[in-house]
């Protein structure tokens, strides 16, 4: 299986992502200038963290428009893994490829530190290799993580189970202490912490490489099954 | 011809225009001997940033000459834009520490902000990646509504510039103290790691050879910022506001990776940022150090605004530029490099072998001055230095042991005191763990940051105890450096050298220049007896309040040590429940 | 040359955290008499006049400028010196 | 009740970064005809009439709500429903 880790001008977790995926997952994974991009070779699309375009106007607002879209969301489309953290998140958003949007967080400060997250739904491609319910440590690094949908959107999330992630101890306002969500056809995930942060022990923790091991033992199954 | 409506030479002389651009009467002379004749306004502006303490170190390369800046793993001393000391396996580290207190006193947000982009890009011009930024700041006390505004801007703005770059911040220190009510210190530093083969230096070499500029446009920002740190806060300096330049970290992004990439390309002969007295430093010093002189044609140079004058763009401290030498035919292939990065660089100029300095403007040539007299012909002080009456009062007095009946309650008190208690507020804000190399994030002694690829890490740390300094100079300084090396200690590292930043009032006061005489003697044989040389440092004078009140000596100490293996890392918080506790030393 | 004068304010309902936090400033500085703040952004545009110049700026409002989930916006147009 | 609007804005000369970024953005957007965008900030303060409205809000842009180093503001008080 083989990642795109998508690069934009701010981005800075991309180097983050790749080391995760190559060192610590084992997988291929190339590190992509969204000019230069050519996704159809890429079984798995990965948007870092960062601050892309500086975080001017509204985080993600900027790379939402940039022409490597079209090529997301033809990625998504055709049901490839498509996993946005923070930054990539926002961008998803911006890109209305997950609904709701982000607002700076309650308290108006970037933060940055571990949080306890409860895995709401295993059953996704990027959580199966977790409990339901089960908690896991993820660090935080955001200043506009707080996520915001109205009534309508939350009763569809949650009767969807598209809320995968939340928060123990909600750190930014997020409606429903969301931490992270996917898209209806559940290819799409969107969360504000970092699980690329969070892979090998000498950092802390490493309960976010499961994700990633998630997303490549769905991978297998489904080229086994196809061939 | 625009200097038409500038003041002539005659009236600069006459009126005595040079002593608001902070020149004396004796340099002015000087100069007009190196000269031959009067210097015009631009070529006066010229010395003046050039010979400003912040450049030329006049009062302070006394004192620095008695740092040892020596060791067997030392590749790079003071002078570069930062120092370097190798790691083995072909790697090293590069760090230095810099001073941005006048500007974040007048616009915190911004100073501090412009501050950590200044340290950021003396770092990787030397071709590191920087991998970790600390901070060392000191603040009047909290109960002052103005005081505690400066604060939480500068964390902010530390924040807001190092998140978005994606460099974490790992550690620091706070302190507060009345000493610094109207003079806070926002000392910034960063620590960067290199490969042997990529270390770049800040040279004009090749005569012929094309001056590239790339990076942000040139404004009128922050004209005479460098004069404007070496003078006095006063009511004046509130006028002067609009020096103030305004960070723009997406740039500094794009310029730190579009470097890294041109470092890579043999085109490249030389590189540096522009910092203090932007353009007029990079270009006249990279020139003197390579021994070539230069022309720029001024026309060519990026411009934010209208009718820029010569003077104004040769002054400019307008943030996130770099200047570069590339192999002449060449230049396309470097500014492809930058494109990438959607960065523009553009040729404004040629090293010649003249070693003159020389600016074309509009057709005209607007200066032309010997290059090494900018750069290394400033005068030297040796000032005056006389002991603080202060200080014999103190010698004279009787230790004191305070007498403690309730240690719980001591305890509590002290912990309440702003200084000592916690400082998550402040790191929480900062995003220490980018890179994924922090082991040891900031709460313990030192942060540490393992070397990827290697079993190797960094610990690192800043310290200076101000008020040991205050009470006595030499002492104190020897503390700062030990305490530094026992923070690399405690936490599994040998340490290898320090960066210094000094931080003092007025040298003209002779009881200043003193303390920071006597700061230095100690830093230095601490330094000497635990061999940590100093490769590379900031001075920052004249730091007063309104009523000329000088700060502490804060001659702070930013030391980087090695551990051989991660298994060696140890945190400064208690484990486990049972653990033992040891008292060690006296 | 035209001037484009953008206003983009948070749509009712949603929670403005910038808001909430000056007017607790205000608060505490004792401008008791403040009810309520909202911040949003302003932006000004210049721009060469065309024959669809309100079109086009809806269209940059739409595609860029707000986020049609959380923000309005409104815009006048000026004759720019 | 009074709705006070107030326009803050970068002075002149003063790097815009943000600006800079969506005008570019809108650049390689293919709006062609955009020359200069700046960015500031729009607040809609409520408040209870007084007096000294406009001393009053004068103080608070300049205490907190504009940064007179770099910012410049205006604004406008209106009737509030
Ligand atoms: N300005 C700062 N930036 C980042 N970390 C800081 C800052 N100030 C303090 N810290 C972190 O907080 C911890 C405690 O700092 P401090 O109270 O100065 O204690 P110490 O006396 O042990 O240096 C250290 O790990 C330090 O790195």
């Amino acid at each position: 299986m083989k990642f795109a880790v998508i690069v934009f001008p701010g981005s800075n977790c991309d180097r983050d992502m790749y080391f995760a995926v190559k060192d610590q997952l084992g997988a291929e994974a190339d590190l992509v200038w969204y000019k230069e991009a050519n996704l159809a070779n890429y079984d798995g699309i990965l948007l870092p963290g960062g601050f892309s375009y500086g975080d001017y106007l509204r985080s993600g607002a900027i790379a939402s428009t940039s022409d490597v879209i079209t090529q997301i969301r033809e990625a998504a489309e055709a049901g490839k893994p498509v996993l946005g953290v923070c930054n990539g998140f926002q961008i998803l958003l911006e890109m209305g490829l997950l609904p709701g949007a982000m607002l700076p967080n309650e308290k108006l400060k970037f933060m940055c530190h571990f949080e306890t997250l409860t895995v709401e739904n295993a059953d996704t491609m990027f959580t199966r290799q977790y409990e339901k319910k089960e908690k896991i440590q993820i660090p935080i690094a955001h200043g506009d993580g707080n996520y915001f949908c109205d009534e309508e959107t939350l009763q569809k999330l949650q009767n969807n189970k598209q809320i995968v992630f939340t928060y123990d101890q909600n750190p930014n306002g997020s409606v429903g202490n969301i931490a992270g969500i996917t898209n209806e056809k559940g290819n799409v995930l969107g969360m504000m912490p970092h699980p690329e942060r969070a892979v090998e022990a000498l950092l802390g923790h490493d309960d976010g490489l499961r994700l990633f091991e998630s997303i490549l033992t769905h991978w297998r199954e489904h080229h086994a099954i196809n061939a | 011809m625009p200097s038409m409506l500038e003041i002539s030479p005659e009236q600069i002389e006459e009126q005595h225009v040079y002593r608001e651009m902070g020149l004396k009467d004796d340099e002015y002379a000087s100069i007009c001997s190196i000269l031959g004749r009067r210097p015009n306004y631009t070529e006066t502006g010229l010395f003046s940033v050039m010979w400003s303490e912040h450049c030329s170190y006049k009062n302070s390369k006394p004192l620095l000459k008695k740092f040892p800046t020596e060791g067997a793993h030392v590749l790079q001393g003071p002078g570069e834009g930062a120092g370097i000391i190798d790691i083995g396996d072909d790697q090293a580290v590069v760090f230095k520490i810099e001073s941005h207190n006048h500007p974040s006193a007048v616009e915190p947000y911004q100073g501090a902000a412009t501050g950590v982009g200044g340290i950021l890009r003396d770092v990787f011009s030397m071709g590191a990646r920087p991998i970790a930024l600390l901070n060392s700041l000191r603040f009047g006390s909290l109960q002052q509504p103005r005081v505690k505004y400066l604060f939480e801007e500068v964390v902010r703005g530390i924040a807001g510039y190092g998140n978005c770059v994606g460099v974490p911040t790992v550690g620091g220190e706070v302190q507060f103290d009345d000493a610094y009510n109207g003079n806070p210190l926002v000392n910034a530093m960063c620590v960067g790691l290199i490969d042997h083969k990529d270390i770049q230096k800040g040279i004009a070499a090749g005569i012929g050879n094309t001056v590239m500029y790339v990076g942000a446009k040139t404004g009128r920002d922050g004209i005479h910022g460098a004069t404007f740190a070496s003078e006095e806060l006063s009511e004046e300096s509130e006028e002067k506001r609009p020096s103030v330049q305004v960070g723009d970290p997406f740039m500094e992004k794009l310029l730190i990776e579009a470097c890294l990439d041109v470092i890579q390309h043999d085109a490249l002969v030389g590189i540096q940022d522009m910092g203090a007295a932007g353009l007029t430093s990079s270009a006249s010093e990279m020139a003197s150090k390579a021994g070539t002189g230069m022309t720029m044609n001024l026309d060519h140079i990026p411009q934010r605004e209208e009718n820029m004058t010569a003077y104004e763009m040769m002054l400019s401290e307008s943030q996130e530029r770099m200047l570069l030498v590339v192999e002449k035919g060449r230049e396309e292939e470097i500014a492809r490099v930058f494109r990438k990065y959607n960065l523009e660089a553009v040729a404004v100029g040629e090293v010649t072998g003249s070693k003159r300095f020389r600016l074309e403007h509009h057709g005209e040539t607007v200066a032309d001055v010997p290059v090494d007299s900018l750069a290394e012909d400033a005068p030297v002080y040796h000032q005056p230095s006389r002991i603080p009456a202060y200080y014999e009062e103190f010698q004279s007095m009787e230790d004191y042991v305070p007498e403690i009946t309730d240690y719980r309650e001591t305890l509590v008190n002290l912990l309440k005191q702003p200084t000592i208690a916690s400082k998550e507020w402040v790191y929480d804000q900062y995003d220490s763990m980018v890179q994924t190399n922090t082991v040891v994030t900031p709460g313990s002694d030192a942060a540490v940051l393992r070397v990827r690829g290697t079993n190797k890490a960094l610990a690192m740390t800043t310290d200076c105890n101000s008020r040991y300094l205050y009470v006595d100079p030499e002492v104190g300084g020897k503390i700062a450096v030990a305490e530094a090396a026992r923070n690399i200690v405690c936490s599994g590292g040998r340490p290898l050298g320090i960066t210094d930043g000094l931080n003092f009032g007025s040298p003209e006061n002779p009881e200043i220049f003193w303390q920071m005489e006597k700061s230095v003697d100690g830093m230095s044989e601490a330094c000497r007896n635990l061999e940590t040389p100093v490769i590379g440092g900031n001075v920052s004078l004249y730091n007063e309040s309104f009523g000329g009140q000088a700060i502490y000596p804060t001659p702070i100490v930013g030391m980087v040590g090695l551990i051989d293996d991660v298994k060696h890392i140890t945190r400064s918080h208690a484990q486990h429940a049972g653990d033992l506790i040891y008292v060690i030393g006296e | 040359m035209r001037k484009v004068k953008i206003h983009i304010t948070l749509k009712e309902g949603v929670l403005d955290p910038q808001g909430k936090a000056v007017h607790n400033s205000l608060q505490s500085l004792e401008y008791n008499n403040v009810q309520d703040v909202r911040v949003g952004k302003y932006m000004e545009v210049m721009v060469e006049d065309s024959d669809n110049l309100e079109a086009e700026i809806d269209r940059m409002c739409d595609q860029l400028l707000a986020n049609p989930v959380i923000e309005n916006y409104s815009y006048t147009i000026e004759e720019a010196g």
